[in-house]
């Protein structure tokens, strides 16, 4: 009995360990992922009004994080600064619509693809020259206290991350649900011949959703600057991370994309910590690919067959 | 012996049976029509007899051998043919090209032949090519052989696709609604060339809503009602069939 | 005899050979060879790449991958294990030849946007398995390169690269026109035009897919191979995703389905940041900027919207 | 709408003409560069290329170099050893210069060398990989430590405070890469075992995986990070939220002030392999770095209104090292140029003391680092 004891609390021990690592990576697979949510959302839903896929959709992120750390940094508090600084994405996502898109509508595919791939190399380099090449840290908003929880750490700032994600995707879907706008935004998605037969402004519907995902961007952009600092050019990353979530998800799904952006952040935090830090970063496309063999139109993706 | 079968033919989207048990058989040298109301699922039965939808449940002959399973360039070579309720034609080609596409199957189609433009691949193109332009004067579209095919009239471009079917030197050509969308003139046209087409030895199978043009030309035709077939027979025999006059013509 | 002149096929076949032929004439030292021949690899790998995107509509993010992985097995093989380099080529057009085969069933059946998302993944796999496996590859700092030889011939220098790339850059293009305009390349353009229309007519699509594919996928090997030799160093930025973005950004901006349009493509992208260098910081503001107007304004791209032009011009005079 | 773009088209060109075009003023001495002032090494880049500028309009201010100008001609490689290659060949074919200071990154830096090499031009590199001055290269020479040279530095300070078991956590950039490689040669010369060799994308925003698994494996002892930019700084977030009390020792990629700024109070007790700029202030007044720092911090500060870096030093040492072997040869004769480089003795640079030999392209020893420790937001000097 004597000799058993110890043997016990060894492994104990051990899954204990075991089990807190597990809900390490979980915490930082989430809060990273409710990131890549938020930016999928952001394509999702220019997906859904337009089948324009806005590679510059991780400019607005871009353009939250560093318009507040200026904004900051010239006297505004916090709160104004990141109401200014939302307010700056939003023009800049209007903008981009009004001048860059909607001029080439009824352009290929691809076309559009590298007009927006021109936007944000555009707008980065505009950050760069005008906030300069320097990281910026955001001050988090409560704190840098980690809390603990089952042998695991949190930071302040991750509980404000996944709070105001789920708040938006609460309020996002309030909005679809019961708003006018919200209830057009869909009916085009659905059906753009059919919205437009019932009167729907497609191209203000276009032109809405540019500036909701903008929005989406840039308080994702906001809420992890404290955690992951900002630069000029962070866009680029996240976009492209962004891009595979809304994709993962099935392109134009907006609870795909939240689903999609989180398991990305999962999947990554995991395979960084159990399968080799090295091929973390390829470990998402791998699995996306076989996804997409599988199920060729992601998780959550439309299925049906093309009418001819 | 005939030339197409359909056997216990079913197919379901998500549960909802767009055919059901649907058997009938199409003898050679012919001029079948299938008509029913919209969402009777004459299209559908088009897209499985080509391969483009696989059917659920049932079998389909041609020739005695089945269909079912084959993708739509295999049946296209065992003699296939078709067009479209909507236009499938390449406006990124010209007119004559989109014809020319249509004798693919009669071609050299090596991809290393046509890298290297081997002596064979020029004499077979100009060949295609004067074939081609024959077939735009038959079906009367010979004015367009130099022109895009995003510059022509929509009535046109119906002609242009049945010229690309014909191309293909099918046994059995299928025209979905070749009618639809045309003035009466334009019509009137459409039902003349049918008759030419099924002159030359080609078995025609439409789908077509314009019942003058129906009766007028078919020898057989096959009533399509929620999947199910309705009734068959010659259009005397249809025309007046109590239950097609109760359930379609009646009600149109 | 004038007609045939006239014919894109020869006509521009004989402007670029002469333009190639006497371009040395207006180039004062190596560094404008070098952007010529830089000008003429990406042209090349662009050519094809065209085929794939312009004529079939298939998109591709990651020919990069192809590209980086053509130029580090000719550098792996020459470098590490002393293989000749046209053998090394070779194995390298086996390797990319061989993936792009097995992969394309799967990624072709897919369309749109979700085909190139599976190009870019494939893409980037490639680049990151480059630069994580540095005991072979060197890593991110990138790995030096044998010159390229053949029976004791070596090929060395801007002045004799520039005849071989310019060589190369001749046949390709005869090479991508003759397969547009023959029974392939038509099917090809109908499977863009509409697919199903393709196969009721006993066009084998996928089939056509996926030879193209890997047939484009082998030019960028090629290429890449060979940019290696001419090079010298290599790094894994060459199959990143930035490099296939580049290469797409090449056939939109000449002009989709326009062999010609792939070369000003080339010709632009490449010269544009050399031109550019003097703005500094600026440069990414003014190159973005060009993209965007060029592509709002000509959304067919540069050629097939000036030729077009052209045509209404002439034919507005007479 | 078309013919503005026609003539937005032409002004282009004659742009194009102008900066194509080789300099005219043909007896000014003409000094090459190409650093990474864009792109991710953008922060390493940048102040290398202001102090260039900033020096050579001193230089000029006081009447140039052998009675001529200095010419300084720059070209941004945003980090691609691709376009830093053709650059190099812009340098060299099309603007002549007489001597290449450059390649930010060690991947630029490779791409360059068999191109001057071949050029016979005398290139002085500011980057950090020990391959490129190993083995000697005739025409090339750098001026910050190697990275062979901070994992020594590292390895020695833990070997004297008794840690024999470490973590090692590097970046997969080409500096990460290539300091890790090091790290694994000369660990062992000092009796260090790594037990735990873990990396992280230079993109990365959460390391929190990593360090977990070093958190958790057995008898680790102190933990060493090897990389640069934003990634180091992120990790030391991490590493205080998950409450690691482990030493924790970074690279001199990191020595900068900004680096401090970034990771806030988790950077508190970090101690660091940099140079004596980062303690220019209360270094002892008979350092004899002292005066050279003292200058270049008063220098760079007055003129950019920014804190000065470790980075921007390797390019004074750089231009510094190229002013005085051209003073010395009499003439931007290269070979001549190469030579008083080589025999460069005694230099008192804002790094270290130079002392090159025809066996050593670079000419620092592990003086030229100084152990950091970063203490109430500021760096303070262990020895």
């Amino acid at each position: 009995m004597g000799a058993g004891r110890p043997l016990l609390v060894i492994t104990a021990g051990c899954s204990g360990i075991m089990f807190a690592e597990f809900l390490q990576y979980l915490f930082s697979g989430m809060t990273i992922g409710a990131t890549y949510a938020l930016v999928g959302l952001g394509f999702a839903i220019i997906y859904n009004a337009s089948h324009v896929i806005n590679f510059a959709q991780g400019e607005f992120v871009m353009i939250g994080g560093m318009a507040t750390v200026f904004l900051i940094h010239i006297g505004l508090p916090l709160p104004v600064a990141i109401l200014g600084a939302v307010a700056l994405a939003v023009v800049t996502g209007l903008a981009l619509e009004k001048l860059a898109v909607e001029p080439a509508r009824n352009a290929d595919v691809v076309t559009l693809i590298i007009i927006t791939i021109g936007a944000s190399i555009f707008l980065r380099g505009l950050a760069q020259v005008l906030w300069g090449k320097e990281f910026f840290a955001l001050p988090a908003f409560s704190g840098n206290d980690p809390i603990h929880l089952g042998g695991a750490t949190l930071l302040p700032q991750s509980l404000w991350v996944l709070g105001i994600t789920l708040a938006i995707v609460v309020a996002l879907a309030w909005f679809f649900k019961y708003t006018l706008i919200g209830k057009a935004i869909l009916a085009t998605a659905c059906n753009a011949d059919a919205a437009k037969m019932m009167g729907i402004n497609t191209q203000f519907i276009l032109f809405i959703s540019f500036g909701l995902s903008a929005l989406l961007g840039a308080v994702a952009g906001i809420i992890v600057a404290p955690i992951t600092l900002t630069s000029y050019d962070v866009g680029i990353m996240l976009g492209l991370k962004g891009f595979v979530a809304a994709v993962l998800g099935g392109l134009g799904s907006a609870v795909g994309a939240i689903v999609g952006g989180l398991l990305l952040g999962i999947i990554e935090a995991m395979a960084a910590g159990y399968i080799s830090s090295d091929y973390k970063d390829a470990v998402p496309f791998v699995i996306i690919l076989l996804i997409l063999f599988f199920l060729p139109s992601g998780l959550f993706g439309a299925r049906g067959t093309e009418r001819v | 012996m005939s030339l197409l079968r359909v056997e216990n033919l079913g197919k379901s989207f998500g549960g909802v049976d767009a055919i059901n048990d649907l058997s009938f058989t199409i003898a050679a040298n012919t001029i079948h029509a299938v008509i029913g109301p919209n969402g009777a699922g004459k299209t559908t039965l088009f897209n499985m007899i080509t391969g483009v939808y696989q059917p659920t449940r049932g079998d389909i002959f041609l020739d005695d051998a089945s269909t079912v399973g084959k993708p739509p360039h295999v049946l296209a070579s065992r003699g296939m043919s078709r067009t479209f309720q909507n236009l499938q034609v390449c406006m990124n080609m010209t007119a004559i090209e989109n014809v020319m596409v249509g004798r693919h199957l009669h071609l050299n189609r090596s991809f290393l032949a046509a890298m290297l433009r081997l002596p064979a691949i020029v004499r077979g193109d100009r060949q295609c090519r004067e074939k081609a332009a024959e077939l735009m004067e038959f079906v009367g579209v010979g004015q367009y052989i130099k022109t895009d095919a995003n510059a022509m009239p929509y009535g046109a471009l119906k002609r242009l696709e049945i010229a690309r079917a014909l191309a293909a030197e099918p046994k059995l050509l299928l025209l979905d609604e070749p009618a639809a969308g045309l003035n009466a003139k334009e019509t009137a046209e459409i039902d003349g060339l049918i008759q030419k087409i099924a002159a030359t030895g080609i078995t025609v199978v439409l789908v077509e809503h314009d019942m003058k043009l129906v009766m007028h030309i078919s020898d057989y035709l096959l009533v399509l009602d929620f999947g199910k077939k309705l009734a068959e027979g010659t259009p005397t025999e249809i025309r007046n069939n109590p239950e097609v006059i109760a359930a379609y013509l009646g009600a149109a | 005899m004038l007609a045939k002149l006239t014919h894109p096929r020869i006509g521009g076949l004989l402007i670029l050979s002469l333009i190639i032929a006497l371009l040395p004439l207006a180039l004062p030292n190596n560094y404008y060879y070098d952007v010529a021949i830089k000008i003429g690899i990406n042209a090349i790998v662009v050519v094809g790449l065209n085929l794939l995107i312009g004529y079939a509509g298939q998109i591709s993010l990651g020919h990069g991958g192809f590209f980086g992985l053509g130029a580090y097995t000719s550098g792996i093989l020459t470098a590490v294990y002393g293989w000749p380099p046209l053998l090394a080529l070779l194995t390298g057009v086996a390797v990319v030849g061989v993936l792009s085969f097995i992969v394309a069933r799967p990624i072709l059946r897919l369309t749109g946007h979700y085909l190139a998302m599976a190009t870019l993944g494939l893409g980037i796999i490639i680049s990151i398995v480059i630069s994580n496996e540095d005991w072979l590859t060197g890593g991110p700092d990138g790995m030096y390169v044998e010159p390229f030889t053949l029976l004791g011939w070596e090929l060395y220098g801007e002045k004799p690269w520039y005849w071989v790339i310019g060589a190369l850059l001749v046949i390709s293009v005869w090479m991508a026109m003759n397969i547009v305009d023959s029974p392939a390349g038509r099917a090809l353009r109908a499977v863009h035009g509409s697919e199903v229309a393709a196969q009721v007519v006993g066009v084998d699509t996928t089939g056509y897919k996926v030879l193209l594919f890997v047939v484009s996928a082998v030019f960028a090997s090629v290429m890449g191979s060979l940019f290696a030799h001419y090079s010298g160093f290599i790094t894994p930025a060459q199959a990143g995703f930035f490099h296939s973005i580049e290469l797409v950004t090449m056939v939109v901006l000449g002009g989709m389905a326009s062999t010609y349009g792939a070369l000003v493509g080339a010709v632009l992208l490449t010269v544009l940041p050399q031109l550019l260098s003097g703005f500094e910081d600026f440069e990414m503001v003014i190159f973005g900027l060009i993209l965007m107007l060029t592509l709002i304004f000509m959304p067919k791209g540069l050629v097939p919207t000036l030729t077009h032009k052209l045509k209404d011009w002439r034919g507005g005079r007479s | 709408m078309l013919k503005s773009l026609f003539t937005r088209g032409a002004m282009l060109a004659v742009c194009a003409v102008s900066l194509l075009s080789p300099a005219l003023a043909d007896d000014a001495i003409k000094i090459g560069s190409f650093l990474s002032a864009t792109g991710p090494a953008s922060f390493l880049g940048d102040p290398e290329l202001k102090t260039l500028q900033l020096y050579i309009d001193k230089l000029n201010a006081e009447g140039g170099l052998l009675g001529k100008k200095v010419e300084l001609i720059h070209y941004d490689d945003a980090g691609d050893a691709e376009k830093a290659r053709t650059f190099v060949k812009r340098l060299l074919d099309n603007d002549k210069v007489s001597l290449i200071i450059g390649g930010t990154t060690t991947g630029t830096t490779m791409a360059a060398i068999p191109l001057v090499e071949r050029a016979k031009i005398p290139f002085i590199s500011l980057a950090g990989g020990i391959d490129i001055i190993d083995p000697v290269k005739k025409w090339v020479f750098k001026t910050p430590q190697t990275d062979r040279m901070a994992a020594a530095k590292i390895m020695e300070d833990m070997k004297k405070r008794g840690y024999t078991k470490i973590a090692l956590l590097s970046e997969t950039s080409g500096f990460g890469r290539s300091g890790r490689e090091q790290t694994l040669k000369v660990a062992p010369e000092y009796g260090i075992d790594i037990v735990l060799d873990e990396t992280y994308g230079p993109k990365d925003t959460d390391m929190t995986a990593q360090l977990t698994k070093i958190k958790n494996t057995e008898g680790v002892q102190a933990v060493f990070v090897f990389g640069f930019g934003q990634g180091p700084a992120i990790v030391t977030k991490n590493y205080a939220q998950l409450g690691i009390t482990l030493p924790l020792y970074q690279s001199h990629g990191v020595a900068s002030n900004s680096y401090i700024d970034l990771a806030g109070d988790a950077a508190q007790g970090v101690l660091i392999s940099a140079s004596a700029l980062l303690i220019t202030d209360d270094l002892p007044a008979d350092d004899v770095q002292k005066t050279v720092l003292v200058n270049y911090k008063k220098d760079y500060e007055t003129a950019f209104k920014a804190p000065v870096s470790t980075f921007g030093a390797y390019a004074y040492d750089g231009l510094m090292l190229a002013v005085n072997a051209i003073k010395k040869a009499g003439s931007t004769d290269p070979s001549k140029v190469r030579d008083a480089i080589e025999q460069t003795e005694g230099y008192v640079g804002a790094t270290g003391v130079v002392n090159m030999s025809p066996k050593d392209h670079m000419g620092l020893d592990l003086t030229a680092f100084r152990i950091l420790e970063i203490k109430d937001g500021g760096w303070v000097l262990i020895q």
